[in-house]
């Protein structure tokens, strides 16, 4: 979609729930978040990248819909128009010493 | 907080009675439950403190999704407590921030 | 490489339907599953499904799961437990970490039935141990006995509010509200009122302003809010709580479909990201098949008739079925969706407000907001009439897709949608044909909305799924629709049998001017 | 079609350009950046593992790197007033068998050869340096002024300052083709607009080469699979960056944060299938067997994510930083071949000075398109 990126969303202004947390892993608040997008980070991806929220532990599985609605309301669009971040793997955390043991040799 | 008989699902199945510790605390519960089962019925409720803002944390999707109740398992951090078997003697720890206590002060 | 016929990935109502099928038809399935368990959330919903014969219906999850597991285990289905699907590759390739070790596995055909995850919601504080979701308070008391608290405030009077309340109060704790921000309770009425009869009120068009406590959850403060979603000045209403159980709705578990390079969309009707889907359930890419909650959150019901539409559909596409065959199952088991995707409720209704019930009926404006028919509504609807002797009272308000009331009624007293109506009509009682007062009908109805009631003798039979069961003989209070003490009340009969299926039937005697108005009993005066 | 002018526009918004952009912007003149993708950064900048090295790069792009660390990289952070997690606690490239420390001495020469300060060290002394390392690392070349930072973030934070000094920027705009007027090449059509500019840079990483061909230039790319590993936050074990002989894996634990993010390495990225990056199955768990036989001590630490992207491998392995005889006004800006971002910085402004004052402040000769004819 393209996206002039210079349009002004209008600049920071604080708000009172400013200070809740919004990504529980890594604790970003939606007032960093907010001050994040109009900083021209404009993409669920750029939020992730920039500021770790949902990028920790659970890889954004309880907060990816609580940013969404917030760069949703922040650009003045609907949630479904905003692109997806996209999917890695591993979906859960796997140690490093069980991923190494996946030796799969076929004696065929 | 356990419940004895339910109105539905009458008894549950549970596994052997344990010992294990809790921030060196002897506490009990039964083999095969998620340890964080075995800590609530005993009445813990805080499994760590954050590493930011040193706010504490318990259980909260229960599934091993979130990853809010992870705890120091048999000195292992981050370990997710809603969906880890307990075993007998198991060394349950708070996590402070990504390990033990010392590390987070 | 190990390599079957097909793989899938979740072991909940829509995978194992899946696998059924697929084994049925000489497919090698294996299914893997992240949980200890099988069943998904089968296993955590103790409560009576809703539909008719077709969709288990009057059956308990629980039950739904192990007739599940059976067929699977008589089809021949392998069931992976303890392993987790951690992502797929290139040429239907998964890995799965299963213990200390991760297994490589190729399939043919892939299914893909993830389910869902819970949506959450933020407030002040909302990280303080205490907070939970919904699920997790239905893992924790129906699958390992525990309570999750003593006093609990649910947000959200979705259906999953809805029955994780009253299984909160079957566990033994206390429900001090259901809070909802929408103007209306968004699940079914007849799952409201079992909960508002139980004395639990319901303050919509409210939202969570706070959670109290400092190392835990002590209190919750709730407040009114305006269209504009504010907060009303000096609405604000404190609970002490020990718990805040959020149900504020389900998403699609869907990255695995991401992973796999299914092209996806986030459409709101399917509650979120999932992949695009063809009428059998293929995504975009050949072979990979969706089904469940993760393709668009519904019902399980829905979820099993899916996952059986894939399990064919993947064993046609590998030569399994011919297409002759698989268009007579087809015709049958898109037949039993569509009769689950009527009515109010349907994913097709979502954004729609309705006034009237399709009999022409005013929808109860009480139900909506309070969670009970109020008494001066609840005669506009055609299961609610008086009768000479004991009869049904089906107290059956909006149009859901069920109909396990017709079903029990041995002399067929009850219809629902007669004449090739749908299951989603309002049921009708005949008196012509002689209700016995066999307390079937009152069992079956997954509402527990039918009550037998003998007007002139003041006598109510009530479906009971609580501890202690009341003795015959003990007096305590008739509780009305609201959950108000009504008038006083004796226990004349106690009913169980195993037809009944745990729900208990307690017949109490009232004056016989509150027959039209008790619905509960209470042991305390 | 409207137009749109800037004294430069950018093709691509990697960290070449958000780079460029900024130096650019900082001197007052117009810029405009065109990116593909809905996101800035999207490929090998949100792709990379971070390394901020001079040791094992080829002279001809040393000074370059050498240049960046001395003078840009330390002051980054606050030059963007943004944490880029900068840390310069020195690179260990590791080395298990006697025919690995003969490759690393010989690159270790040749860094000494243009002034680097990079050194051969035995097993133990890498071991005093980094206690974790396993009894299996007989030796490594070790450069102190060598580290690491966070790309996802020197790249949003470049792009972040150019927007506040003005640089413009468009994403979701595919461009298809550079033209020239009147033998200049000075307009850029894209799929939804015309952009005309004093000077056009062209930094589109694998995008670049058939954008090239539209004036008639050819550079000589090709897509090489990477795919890299992210751990969980752990407590801070060791600061270096990291690397060995055998090319099994590269990676560093990012400060303050505490991940680790690994470079991996299948033996087969040159084979990768077309079409979108994935990761494969098993080059994740190839890395793993290898990292721990290094580092045993990360074995309980649990990757949470992955990811792949193509790096716009040049033939030789080195960019093209070059203006061309054939399309005056044309400066092309590829082929980091997957050692781009630790010379980032230093390519931005070098590109500001090459737009804005036609010569970049060092010579970059060596690195010019023409260097590839038919030997």
């Amino acid at each position: 979609m393209l996206q002039d990126r210079t349009k002004n969303t209008g600049g920071f202004s604080p708000a009172p729930d400013d200070g809740l947390i919004i990504c529980r892993c890594e604790e970003i608040t939606k007032g960093e978040i907010r001050r994040a997008i109009q900083d021209g980070l404009l993409t669920l991806t750029e939020l992730r990248r920039f500021l770790r929220a949902g990028m920790g532990l659970c890889q954004g599985q309880t907060c990816g819909r609580l940013v969404k609605s917030i760069l949703a309301r922040e650009l003045g669009v609907p949630p479904a128009a905003l692109e997806p971040v996209v999917s890695r793997a591993p979906v859960r955390p796997v140690e490093m010493q069980v991923l190494a043991r996946d030796q799969e040799i076929d004696h065929d | 907080m356990r419940i004895n008989e339910h109105p539905v699902l009458g008894g549950y199945p549970k596994g052997e009675a344990v010992a294990f510790t809790f921030d060196g605390a002897r506490l009990s519960g039964y083999a095969g439950e998620p340890v964080a089962m075995a800590l609530k019925a005993a009445g813990v409720f805080i499994h760590r403190y954050t590493r930011k803002n040193h706010s504490p944390r318990g259980i909260f999707c229960a599934i091993g999704r979130c990853t809010d109740c992870v705890m120091i398992v048999n000195g292992r951090p981050n370990v997710r407590t809603c969906i880890t078997p307990l075993a007998a003697d198991m060394d349950v720890r708070t996590q402070y921030g990504m390990g033990a206590k010392h590390a987070a002060l | 490489m190990q390599r079957c016929d097909l793989i899938v990935i979740g072991a909940g109502p829509a995978g194992l339907s899946a696998a059924v099928e697929a084994a049925r038809q000489g497919m090698r399935v294996t299914v893997y599953d992240e949980n200890a368990r099988p069943g998904g959330q089968l296993f955590k919903q103790i409560h009576k499904f809703f539909g008719s014969r077709e969709h288990k219906a009057k059956i308990r999850g629980i039950r739904i799961g192990e007739e599940l597991l059976q067929e699977a285990s008589a089809a021949g289905v392998q069931v992976e437990l303890d392993a987790v699907v951690t992502g797929i590759f290139a040429d239907k390739e998964v890995t799965v970490r299963q213990g200390e070790r991760m297994l490589r596995r190729k399939a043919d055909t892939l299914i893909i039935a993830t389910g869902a995850s819970e949506n959450m919601t933020s407030f002040e504080n909302w990280t303080l141990p205490g907070v939970i979701g919904a699920g997790a308070a239905q893992t924790m008391m129906n699958l390992h006995g525990v309570r999750p608290g003593e006093k609990i405030l649910m947000l959200g009077s979705g259906n999953v509010g809805l029955v994780v309340g009253f299984q909160l109060l079957q566990a033994g704790c206390q429900v001090v509200a259901v809070a909802d921000a929408l103007p209306g309770i968004g699940g079914y009425g007849v799952h409201a009122a079992k909960l508002a009869r139980c004395g639990v009120p319901f303050y919509t068009a409210h939202t969570i302003v706070r959670a109290e406590g400092v190392e835990r959850v002590t209190g919750a403060v709730i407040g009114a809010i305006d269209q504009n979603w504010h907060i009303v000045p000096d609405s604000e209403k404190h609970f002490d709580v020990d718990t805040i159980c959020l149900a504020v709705g389900l998403s699609p578990m869907s990255r695995l479909c991401g992973l796999a390079g299914c092209v996806m969309e986030d459409n709101p009707q399917k509650a979120g990201l999932v992949p695009v889907v063809d009428a059998l359930g293929e995504t975009s890419v050949p072979g990979i098949f969706a089904a469940g909650d993760v393709s668009g959150i519904e019902e399980a019901s829905s979820a099993m008739i899916e996952g059986r539409i894939a399990g064919l559909a993947a064993a046609h596409r590998m030569g399994f079925m011919a297409s002759s065959a698989l268009d007579a199952r087809l015709a049958e088991l898109t037949g039993a969706l569509a009769s689950l995707r009527a009515g109010m409720f349907a994913p097709g209704s979502k954004g729609k407000v309705f006034t009237h019930t399709a009999e022409g009926c005013a929808l109860s404006a009480s139900l909506l907001r309070r969670g009970f028919v109020a008494d001066e509504e609840i005669d506009r609807y055609p299961g609610v009439t008086r009768a000479r002797g004991v009869h049904p009272v089906l107290e059956c308000t909006q149009n859901i897709p069920c109909n396990p009331c017709a079903d029990a009624c041995p002399r067929q007293c009850i219809t629902v949608g007669a004449d090739g109506g749908t299951i989603t009509a309002l049921p009708v009682f005949d008196a012509a044909r002689g209700c016995t007062g066999c307390g079937l009908c009152v069992a079956a109805c997954s509402g527990q909305a039918i009550f037998l009631v003998d007007e002139e003798a003041g006598e109510i039979t009530l479906p009971y799924e609580f501890l202690p069961l009341p003795q015959k003989g003990e007096q305590g209070m008739a509780l009305g629709r609201d959950g108000q003490p009504v008038c006083p009340a004796e226990v004349v009969a106690v009913r169980t049998s195993a037809a009944f299926d745990k729900t208990n039937l307690l017949t109490i005697r009232v004056p016989a001017e509150y027959a039209g108005r008790a619905r509960f009993y209470r042991k305390e005066r | 079609m409207t137009e749109h002018n800037a004294d430069v526009v950018i093709i691509g918004g990697g960290i070449m350009g958000c780079a460029a952009a900024y130096y650019i912007a900082k001197r007052g003149a117009s810029v405009l950046v065109l990116e593909k993708e809905d996101s800035i950064g999207s490929g090998g900048s949100s792709r990379n593992g971070g390394g901020v090295r001079q040791s094992g790069r080829d002279p001809r792009e040393l000074p370059i790197a050498m240049h960046g660390i001395q003078h840009i990289w330390p002051t980054l952070a606050a030059e963007l007033d943004v944490d880029v997690e900068y840390c310069q606690k020195g690179n260990l490239r590791l080395g298990k068998t006697a025919a690995q420390l003969k490759i690393l001495e010989s690159l270790t020469q040749k860094a000494v050869s243009c002034g680097l300060d990079v050194r051969m060290i035995s097993g133990d002394e890498a071991r005093e340096i980094n206690p974790y390392l396993s009894r299996e690392v007989m030796g490594a070349s070790w450069c102190p002024t060598d580290g690491h930072a966070n790309p996802l973030l020197a790249t949003l934070g470049f792009y972040r300052k150019a927007r506040q000094l003005g640089a413009r920027f468009i994403s979701g705009e595919t461009v298809t083709a550079i033209e020239k007027i009147r033998g200049r090449a000075c307009r850029v059509r894209g799929a939804q607009g015309v952009y005309a500019g004093g000077t056009i840079i062209l930094a589109a990483g694998l995008g670049s080469r058939p954008l090239a061909w539209t004036v008639g230039l050819d550079v000589p790319l090709q897509p090489l699979l990477l795919e890299t590993l992210v751990t969980e936050a752990v407590d801070t074990m060791f600061p270096q960056m990291l690397g060995t002989a055998a090319a099994d894996f590269y990676g560093h634990q990012s400060v303050h944060h505490g991940s680790f993010v690994f470079g991996v390495t299948s033996g087969y990225e040159p084979y990768a299938r077309p079409g979108l990056p994935r990761s494969s199955a098993g080059a994740a768990a190839a890395a793993c067997r290898s990292i721990l036989t290094y580092f045993p001590a990360l074995e309980h630490i649990k990757i949470i994510r992955s990811w792949a992207g193509w790096i716009d491998d040049c033939a030789d392995h080195v960019p093209v930083l070059s203006f061309t005889d054939e399309v005056p006004g044309l400066i092309l800006a590829c082929g980091f071949s997957g050692h781009g971002f630790g010379i980032s910085p230093a390519v931005g402004r070098l590109l500001s000075e090459m737009a804005l004052d036609g010569r970049p402040a060092l010579d970059l000769s060596a690195l010019r398109q023409s260097r590839f004819a038919a030997k």
